[in-house]
């Protein structure tokens, strides 16, 4: 009996000396998967992930607090690539935090615009010109899509068209396998 | 505890969260364990029996272990606890004690176990913790259970041999007649990894015909509830 | 006779049957002109050509109604006399069926040139000539129609052999047969302009030993001029890097342009529409086309740009059961949405197909690793790696295994057993990777524009810190005088609340009168003291607003027009155009003043609209804060914060 | 196991101190458990182990047939093992009322199919083998294993019962395909064959040694 | 909507896999002169089986069962399981081997073209370890008829030592285990014939025969068998040349056991094996080299089974690593 | 010379940790979708788990036998390997932050890899001396390794095959290590041959 404790006292007393050290003399500074992850999310800063924005879902993430599955814009690719950067599991975009849609922009209907400002301090990128009592206009290519101006605005003029498709970004379809029989899943 | 928490906990240890089928922890003594039933459900009685006391030991405590050195102290525990059962084992059940060989020092390592400790002991109170330990365990468990009867009966055609080693007087039941030519393959690693592949895709179909379901029923109103009860039946 | 030079050789390829009888029995004829020409804008790798002309403009043929915008990008021009009868998407050769921005010319028939300058080449500048190309709309005939303008610069070694690409190595396809027999001079001649523009040291004219009549004219006309090599047929000869490889035994890697190894390749027909560019300043107005496949009289045609292909392919009559039209070979061509769509630069043969000489591909099998299709690939790759990662959408996976040195030949898809459709899969994943790639970068950009607004907030807050206080207090007076007013201060943003909702529809309903009101009586605004970038920024607006049938609303519902966008009308764009220089002016006068920011990375447009909403925060900052000079106007609204 | 813990002040080795003592502690009061554990099972286990030798050796030796405290009367076999029996094996006698009753071998084959078969040969004092019982082997599971008669098919006559009661010349035990007079299952020849010789060898070394063997002190080691 | 290219001359998967079950022919006429016409009966029923539950898995799937049975993938399968399986195996075992490469094998993985495992080796060593005893029972030529050859398959009575002479290689390696044996001593013994196993070395002949057809159609290359065959006769060789008491000489590794089915009918399998020109070679060396090591000192007495699987495991990897270099990067000619 | 080379093969193919001990299960799962790291898992533990098992026999050998303290084994072991893989990080954070970077993610995770203190364990039950000890363990993780990167290779290419829907993921990951097992198990009598 004593002589288990004199063992095992030895051998306690190193390594918590060591390991107690060792915490405080080696601590790990930053992090730079934060940035690995912030790189991967889409930046529409929409907040449908439940943080104030990219960068905060980010730290979320990368401090175990947040699933990887919470950000629409980025959908099923972007959880994929945090999936392979994490080495965790791929999910379903979670449902309560929205559902993926097509690209979109904001359009103000100028007929509309009664020149509040509101939209321009919502937009997150500074995609929306004007100034007070003028009509607004949102610059396209700025545009996330994120939405956040569309609330805001108290005359509802603002909608969010989704992009059509040029010849010039028209993307060659995934060919069709046709490989399954139409309603012959298995029962 | 209300009875809320407790069916949370119990859904989460037993299906959702199961070590085995969804977490994929534990898998070491699932696998090399699981030759026959009564191994397989001796192996599991002992890890519950170690998750619940390390559980409860831990959210006892949980309150004096220094941040910076809790996964030692945990360690310290779980194997304190792991050698307890151990020596329990040799003492009171010394021929299944052969049979389990390493594994039940490996309880330490598993996992499941630290997981367990880390994730909700260190953070809850000591009853809900012990419970959680009890049911991820009985979910480890009835993996166990399953794998080492289906094993079992592929490869000698034979459920609960040995069982006089845990309960003296009983015996197995031979389910195949006796010339059975059996699959031994079943009783080696190939079969172990073979029949958990094969349960935990049954546990996916299991959870995505509920999901499809879920989805078909329209709303979530009292009729969607009865659209989803009487499916079984029909279906 | 020389020498016999060296051959090199490639690994893979295939040899199809090569169908090239037919439609070299009879001489190149001249199609008739049809009523109606349709000429895309977007002709070229880059950007779509600006408009030049409107809409019931009248042109003359050979006239520049689409100018270049951007260097991969030319201009193009009416291919005959007559009047323009709209501009707007039109049907497009291209397989994604979508329309696309083209200029519809109704025509005379006068065929009534506009004037022709020939160029007197000893005399010009490179530059000078690069520029005149470009504006001659010289394409590269060979199906890439990359700009040969940018072609023709020297690498940083000089470029010591200029190479003429007249394999012709696909099926069907006899153009350039043909234009190399009956006007092997002018070939030749524009294979001299181009070597004295690269300051070329040797012309090797490389055509596939199973045309010798070509072999012959060319040989005629080259005399010491250029070496005419014929080189082993074996599709694809006629890659622009399996040509060079096998006539000089260069390997051009990906990503590296050949004439860092100081080799350039030009299709024959390139080299012909210079020597017309140059020698009688006639620009890219026509080109030959061969129309065979399911027709009863294949043969070559000189069509103007711009005709329907249905009118070209029933000259050589085709068969009743054509069911569609297949531009370029039956390796590379790509099928068309339909038969009105028009001849392009690229259309280098028209095929008709029919269920019999096209059928419909066997149904896809699961590809087996057989390995065929490496044994074929002229470019040395796994096609079924790529094609398994590209299948299960890792384009990571794809990429590394070299997607991109894919010149989707087609070889690989034409020896694998399984009948997939490799080719099509490497196309989706390379757009896939492009589209990504544009996403990122979209996001980097909205990533900087979004530090950037929150470092501009926090410089902002600072600076106004002093002033706050007083602010606050005039808003709290306001805030309390509005509370007053009929209108509380219920804010728009809780609809569940019915008398919200009844006092937003009222708002809206006032906002809406207002609106009307103002349009009606003209702008007596308060915009006097606004800068002139801010009202620069409202005129196109407001231009933008006085023309609601613009822009993309009718070709496909989709967003406004920058100048990017090629469904802008010409007006508009014209207007847009000016007013983007203006803005870039300003920017780049505003840039030379102000210190550098994290902005300059963006596109020289963008930055421009930065410098507006900059200047107009600039001019927020300056206006008091609740300036309220017609109370009614401004809705009770909380402060800005 | 990470270090990335809040900071809590520059002084490292008074955190560090104090960290140790808790630890400490904890390593205290856990061993303390766990030697209480031991101590209080420890009659029991060694209980268990003997009992399981126990169990063993009756399988090869009758129980009533011999009356001395059989697992504490054993010698231990030197580094130069005679053939058939392992290096460092022990030897138990048997014996009623002091005389010579039997030996329990630990006995080893070297040559099976897959490797090392380890014995237990129980030899009686009037040189009949009494019993064989394979303790540890790894032949071929369904094929070389019905030596081990838990996992023979057979459960009326195992194979290993074969040898109970022999006393011919061990060099006769060998497969009956070889011209020997064992059986066995399924061609599985060279596991039978394996086993068969080394019984034999153990047995007739252990006849030559004579009384030898049963005289040495116990605990003694042979040379 | 159809695509470049519009010319697709190619024969189609059921093409190849014609091929194949045609350059298997010979082999099998020669093996049922052999051997008796027990063999036939096996082929009939594995093909069943195969066709069965390829049918089956697909429609499970909810796949179109038409084509994919079509492409007689399934049958290839099917028949190379039952030329590895000892002749006279009852009729359940050949089931259960076949419903093994078919089922757990192929379609788990998503069926042909997927799987990184040969289902028929996989079916093979699943078997023998899990029926050695069975799996060991090889008879010698022309020693039963065709009614007591039906009869065991059918699950008749056996009498292992009337029917089942070991195979050469089983011989040699139990053999050997007896102490003072040489090779050459007991290849005096009966199963033993001129060069490889009595009967083996003609059923060999006639899969050369047939592996050259397959060469001819271009359905193989020749990188594999020549890597497999070069690096089994020489590390067999080598080591002969060293201790010829313990190692059996080259031809006798070439032309007993499975060698010759193995080079050109099952390493050659393109679905799982390696692609690229250098990984082939690899990939064949790799096997010769394995197999020769289980077989002379392993635990099985046929080691290619476990060899092809061992290398299936590494086909990733070596195709990764052995990608030829692409055009314009080999770094040859250019400036 | 010969029996030290049988103990590395056999660790490494014969008894594969993974395949045949059946030990390493959850980081051979979980750390085997990419191999990059498939491969720094491999080699830290390799790394861990050849220092693990030369303490582990140290500790046994010099203060636990002598005591007649055996029961302490599991206890001491795991301890010591746990401070094992805390200082290996510190002092590689020391002197190569690159290998940091590699490796510094997964040795936190070895100290739930049970065949980190099943090899130890093992070590004492077949009685090596601490060459044999290390070389086991050294064999054993290389074992791993090798395992887990012709897994890690295997499942990047699965990653494309059509699976069907309940297979898709860990299922078919486990039937493939299934197939992987059934193969190692053709090494069988290679560590003992006569
Ligand atoms: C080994 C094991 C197998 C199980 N199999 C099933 C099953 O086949 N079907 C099922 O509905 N639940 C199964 N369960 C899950 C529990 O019964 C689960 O708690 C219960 O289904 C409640 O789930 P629900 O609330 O989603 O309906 C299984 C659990 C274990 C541990
Ligand atoms: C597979 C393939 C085959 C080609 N065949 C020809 C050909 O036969 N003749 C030709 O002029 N260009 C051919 N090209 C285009 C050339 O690669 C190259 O773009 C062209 O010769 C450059 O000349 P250009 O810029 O004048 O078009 C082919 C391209 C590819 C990818
Ligand atoms: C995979 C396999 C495992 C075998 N395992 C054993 C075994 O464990 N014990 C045994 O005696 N024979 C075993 N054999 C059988 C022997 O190889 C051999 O066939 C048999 O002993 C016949 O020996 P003979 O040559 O003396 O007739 C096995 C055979 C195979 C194919
Ligand atoms: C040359 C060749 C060899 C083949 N060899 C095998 C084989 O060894 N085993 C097998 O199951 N299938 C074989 N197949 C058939 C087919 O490739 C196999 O069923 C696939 O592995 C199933 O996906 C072969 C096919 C060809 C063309
Ligand atoms: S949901 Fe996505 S895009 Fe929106 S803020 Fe969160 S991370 Fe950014
Ligand atoms: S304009 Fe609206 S939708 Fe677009 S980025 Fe700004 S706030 Fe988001
Ligand atoms: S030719 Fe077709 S089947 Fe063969 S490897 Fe290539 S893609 Fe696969
Ligand atoms: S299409 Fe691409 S992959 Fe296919 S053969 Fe041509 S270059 Fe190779
Ligand atoms: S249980 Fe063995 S590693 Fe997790």
């Amino acid at each position: 009996m004593l002589s288990a404790l004199l063992v095992m006292t030895g051998i306690a007393l190193a390594i918590g000396a060591a390991l107690g050290y060792a915490a405080v003399r080696f601590r790990v500074e930053g992090d730079p998967l934060v940035e690995k992850i912030d790189a991967i999310l889409p930046q529409t800063q929409c907040g449908q992930c439940g943080y104030p924005g990219c960068k905060p879902y980010a730290q979320a993430i990368a401090g175990g607090e947040a699933e990887i599955n919470q950000c629409p814009p980025g959908g099923e690719e972007g959880i994929r690539k945090l999936a392979d950067l994490l080495g965790r599991e791929v999910k379903p975009l979670s449902e309560e935090h929205g559902v993926e849609k097509p690209k979109a922009v904001a359009v103000i209907d100028e007929q509309t615009c009664i020149g509040c400002t509101l939209c321009i301090q919502a937009c997150p990128v500074d995609a929306i010109v004007g100034a007070a009592k003028q009509m607004h206009t949102v610059v396209e290519k700025l545009c996330t899509g994120c939405e956040l101006c569309v609330a805001p605005c108290p005359v509802d003029c603002i909608s969010m068209v989704t992009q059509a498709e040029t010849v010039q970004t028209w993307k060659w379809r995934y060919p069709v396998v046709p490989l399954r029989v139409e309603g012959k899943r298995a029962a | 505890m209300t009875r809320q928490e407790f069916r949370e906990l119990a859904h989460n240890g037993l299906w959702k969260q199961n070590p085995g089928l969804a977490q994929l922890l534990g898998l070491c003594p699932l696998l090399a364990i699981s030759t026959n039933m009564v191994n397989a459900v001796s192996l599991g009685l002992a890890t519950i029996l170690v998750m619940a006391l390390s559980n409860l030991a831990v959210a006892c405590l949980r309150n004096f272990i220094p941040y910076e050195i809790r996964i030692p102290v945990f360690i310290l525990i779980i194997a304190a606890l792991v050698t307890v059962v151990d020596l329990a084992f040799n003492a009171y059940f010394h021929s299944l004690y052969l049979v389990l060989g390493i594994f039940i020092p490996l309880i330490v390592t598993n996992c499941i176990v630290l997981a367990r400790v880390e994730a909700y002991a260190a953070k809850n109170p000591a009853l809900t913790s012990t419970v959680d330990a009890i049911m991820m365990g009985t979910g480890l468990l009835g993996v166990l259970a399953v794998l080492g009867g289906l094993r079992e009966l592929a490869a000698s055609g034979t459920l609960l041999a040995g069982i006089e080693m845990v309960l003296p007087g009983a015996s197995g039941l031979q389910v195949f007649g006796d010339d059975y030519p059996g699959f031994l393959l079943a009783a080696l690693p190939p079969g172990a990894f073979f029949t958990l592949g094969c349960l935990i895709a049954a546990y996916n179909a299991i959870n995505q015909r509920r999901a499809a379901r879920r989805l078909q029923a329209p709303a979530p109103s009292a009729d969607g509830q009865q659209a989803g009860a009487s499916a079984p039946l029909t279906s | 006779m020389r020498a016999l030079r060296k051959l090199f050789s490639f690994n893979g390829g295939v040899k199809p049957a090569p169908h090239k009888a037919a439609s070299i029995a009879e001489p190149i004829a001249i199609a008739p002109l049809p009523e109606r020409l349709m000429v895309p804008l977007w002709q070229s790798t880059g950007a779509a050509a600006l408009p030049l002309v409107q809409a019931g403009d009248r042109v003359l043929k050979g006239q520049r109604i689409g100018a270049a915008d951007g260097g991969l990008s030319v201009a193009v021009h009416a291919p005959s006399s007559g009047t323009v009868l709209e501009i707007g998407p039109q049907p497009m050769a291209h397989p994604s069926g979508l329309l696309a921005p083209a200029i519809v010319l109704a025509t005379d028939g006068e065929e009534r040139w506009t004037e022709l300058e020939p160029v007197n080449v000893g005399g010009t500048p490179p530059d000078a000539l690069r520029d005149i190309l470009r504006d001659a709309g010289i394409v590269g005939l060979g199906g890439a129609v990359f700009p040969s303008h940018q072609k023709l610069r020297p690498g940083a070694h000089g470029t010591r052999t200029l190479i003429i690409n007249g394999a012709e190595c696909e099926p069907f396809i006899t153009c350039d047969d043909m234009l190399m027999r009956e006007r092997a001079a002018g070939v030749l001649r524009g294979a001299m302009l181009m070597k004295h523009i690269l300051q070329a040291r040797e012309i090797l004219i490389g055509i596939e030993d199973n045309k010798p009549e070509a072999l012959a004219a060319m040989r005629a006309a080259a005399g010491s001029e250029a070496e005419v090599v014929a080189v082993p047929t074996r599709y694809p000869a006629g890659g622009a890097k399996q040509l060079i490889r096998v006539l000089t035994g260069i390997e051009v890697p990906h990503g590296r342009r050949s004439t860092d190894y100081g080799v350039q390749c030009f299709n024959v027909g390139t080299a012909f529409a210079i020597h017309q560019a140059l020698d009688h300043g006639q620009p890219l107005i026509s080109r030959l086309v061969t129309v065979a496949g399911n027709v009863a009289r294949p043969r070559n045609y000189e069509v103007l740009i711009g005709t329907a292909m249905r009118e070209v392919v029933a000259l050589a009559g085709p068969r009743p059961d054509t069911n569609r039209y297949i531009m370029g070979g039956p390796m590379m061509g790509l099928p068309m949405p339909g038969f009105d769509v028009p001849v392009v630069k690229a259309t280098n043969a028209i095929l008709a197909g029919s269920p019999t000489l096209f059928p419909p591909a066997p149904p896809e099998q699961p590809c087996i690793r057989c390995g065929d299709c490496a044994r074929a690939c002229p470019a040395d790759l796994q096609p079924l790696e790529l094609y398994w990662f590209s299948r299960a959408r890792n384009f990571g996976k794809a990429q590394e295994y070299h997607l991109f040195d894919c010149i989707e030949c087609g070889c690989c898809a034409y020896v694998c057993p399984a009948h997939i459709p490799l080719v099509d899969y490497y196309r989706y994943a390379k757009s896939e990777v492009w589209a990504r790639e544009r996403e990122k970068e979209a996001a980097d950009a909205a990533r900087q524009r979004f530090e950037f607004r929150n470092f501009r907030q926090e410089r902002e807050d600072s600076e106004k810190a002093a002033k706050l206080a007083a602010r606050n207090a005039a808003a709290a007076a306001a805030a309390r005088a509005a509370a007053d007013s009929p209108a509380p201060s219920a804010t728009a943003a809780e609809p569940a609340e019915p008398a919200a909702e009844g006092q937003k529809k009222a708002l809206i309903a006032a906002a809406l009168a207002r609106a009307q009101a103002q349009q009606a009586a003209a702008p007596p605004r308060n915009t006097d003291d606004l800068s002139a970038e801010t009202q620069a920024e409202i005129a196109a607006i407001e231009a933008r607003r006085q023309e609601p049938a613009t822009t993309a609303n009718i070709a496909g519902g989709d967003a406004t027009g920058t100048s990017a966008t090629p469904t802008a009308m010409p007006a508009a764009a014209d207007k847009k155009k000016a007013l983007i220089a203006a803005a870039l002016a300003r920017a780049q006068a505003q840039q030379a003043a102000a210190p550098p920011r994290n902005t300059d990375k963006l596109s020289a447009e963008t930055q421009a609209e930065i410098a507006a909403i900059e200047a107009r925060r600039q001019q927020a900052a300056r206006l008091p804060p609740e300036p309220a000079p017609e109370p009614p106007r401004e809705p009770p609204l909380e402060p800005p914060k | 196991m990470n270090a990335e813990l809040p900071g809590k002040g520059p002084n490292a080795a008074r955190t560090a101190l104090r960290t140790a003592a808790i630890m400490l502690l904890f390593t205290l009061v856990f061993t303390a458990v766990m030697a209480y554990t031991y101590h209080a099972t420890r009659p029991a286990i060694e209980a268990s182990r003997e009992q399981e030798q126990m169990r063993l050796v009756d399988e090869v030796l009758p129980p009533g047939s011999y009356d001395n405290a059989l697992l504490e009367d054993y010698v231990v076999v030197g580094s130069r093992p005679p053939p058939g029996v392992d290096k460092g094996a022990r030897i138990w006698r048997a014996r009623r009322a002091g005389e010579p009753v039997a030996l329990v071998i630990e006995a080893l084959a070297p040559d099976g199919y897959a490797g090392r078969i380890a014995l237990l040969v129980a030899l009686g004092a009037d040189g009949r083998v009494s019993g064989v019982r394979v303790t540890a082997h790894r032949e071929t599971p369904g094929l070389g294993d019905y030596i081990d008669p838990r996992k023979d098919r057979d459960k009326h006559s195992p194979w290993i019962a074969q040898f109970a009661g022999r006393s011919d010349e061990p060099a006769s035990w060998l497969p009956t395909k070889d011209g020997g007079t064992l059986a066995y299952r399924s061609g599985a020849t060279i596991s039978a064959r394996a086993v068969g010789q080394a019984v034999g060898r153990a047995a007739g070394w252990a006849r030559a040694q004579g009384r030898q063997l049963y005289d040495a002190p116990a605990g003694s080691r042979l040379p | 909507m159809m695509h470049s290219p519009f010319l697709r001359p190619a024969p189609g998967v059921r093409g190849v896999m014609l091929t194949v079950l045609l350059a298997l022919l010979p082999g099998i006429a020669v093996y049922a002169w052999q051997f008796g016409a027990g063999i036939l009966v096996n082929l009939l029923l594995a093909s069943c089986t195969a066709v069965a539950a390829e049918a089956a898995m697909l429609r499970l799937r909810g796949r179109a069962v038409g084509l994919a049975v079509g492409d007689l993938s399934a049958l290839v399968t099917a028949w190379l399981v039952a030329l590895s399986l000892p002749p006279l195996v009852p009729w359940w075992l050949t089931v259960l081997a076949v419903l093994i490469a078919i089922v757990a094998a192929k379609h788990l993985y998503g069926g042909l073209g997927q799987n990184p495992f040969n289902p028929a080796m996989a079916a093979y060593c699943a078997m023998i370890v899990a029926y050695p005893a069975l799996m060991s029972q090889w008879p010698a030529p022309g020693q039963l008829d065709f009614g007591a050859q039906l009869d065991l398959i059918l699950g008749g009575p056996r009498n292992i030592d009337a029917i089942s002479s070991a195979t050469v290689l089983d011989a040699l390696r139990t053999g050997l285990r007896t102490p003072g044996a040489t090779v050459d001593a007991l290849r005096q013994t009966s199963p033993f014939g001129a060069v490889g196993g009595s009967g083996w070395e003609w059923v060999g002949a006639a899969y050369l025969l047939g592996g050259f057809l397959l060469l001819a159609r271009r359905v193989i290359t020749w990188h594999m068998p020549l890597a497999f065959l070069l690096t089994l006769a020489l590390v067999s060789g080598v080591a002969w040349l060293i201790h010829p008491a313990q190692f059996a000489p080259p031809w006798f590794h070439l032309a007993s056991g499975g060698t010759l089915l193995a080079a050109f009918f099952i390493i050659t399998d393109p679905v799982s094996g390696a692609t690229t020109p250098r990984g082939k070679l690899i990939f064949g060396a790799g096997i010769a080299l394995v197999a020769w090591l289980i077989r002379s000192f392993g635990a099985y007495p046929e080691g290619i089974a476990f060899a092809v699987l061992l290398m299936n495991i590494c086909v990733p990897l070596i195709d990764m690593k052995t990608q030829p270099p692409v055009f314009g990067h080999r770094g040859g000619e250019s400036p | 010379m010969s029996h030290y080379l049988f103990i590395v093969i056999g660790a490494v193919l014969v008894n594969n940790v993974v395949f045949v001990r059946i030990l390493g299960l959850c980081p051979f799962m979980g750390v085997s979708k990419k191999l990059e790291t498939a491969v720094g898992m491999g080699l830290a533990t390799t790394f861990v788990l050849t220092l693990g098992a030369g303490s582990s026999y140290l500790i046994d050998h010099y203060l636990l036998q002598p005591n007649d303290l055996a029961y302490l084994r599991t206890l001491s072991f795991i301890v010591v390997i746990a401070a094992i893989v805390q200082l290996t990080e510190l002092v590689i954070q020391k002197s190569s932050p690159l290998l940091h970077q590699v490796l510094g993610i997964y040795l936190p995770l070895i100290t739930t890899n049970c065949a980190v203190l099943g090899i130890p364990l093992l070590n004492v039950g077949m009685g090596h001396d601490l060459l044999e000890s290390l070389l086991f363990g050294f064999g054993s993780s290389a074992g791993f390794t090798l395992a887990l990167i012709l897994f890690a290779g295997l499942r990047e290419r699965l990653e494309g095959a059509d699976v069907p829907g309940p297979f898709k993921g860990t299922a078919i990951a486990m039937i493939t290590a299934a197939f992987m097992s059934l193969a190692f198990m053709g090494f069988a009598g290679l560590d003992h041959f006569h």
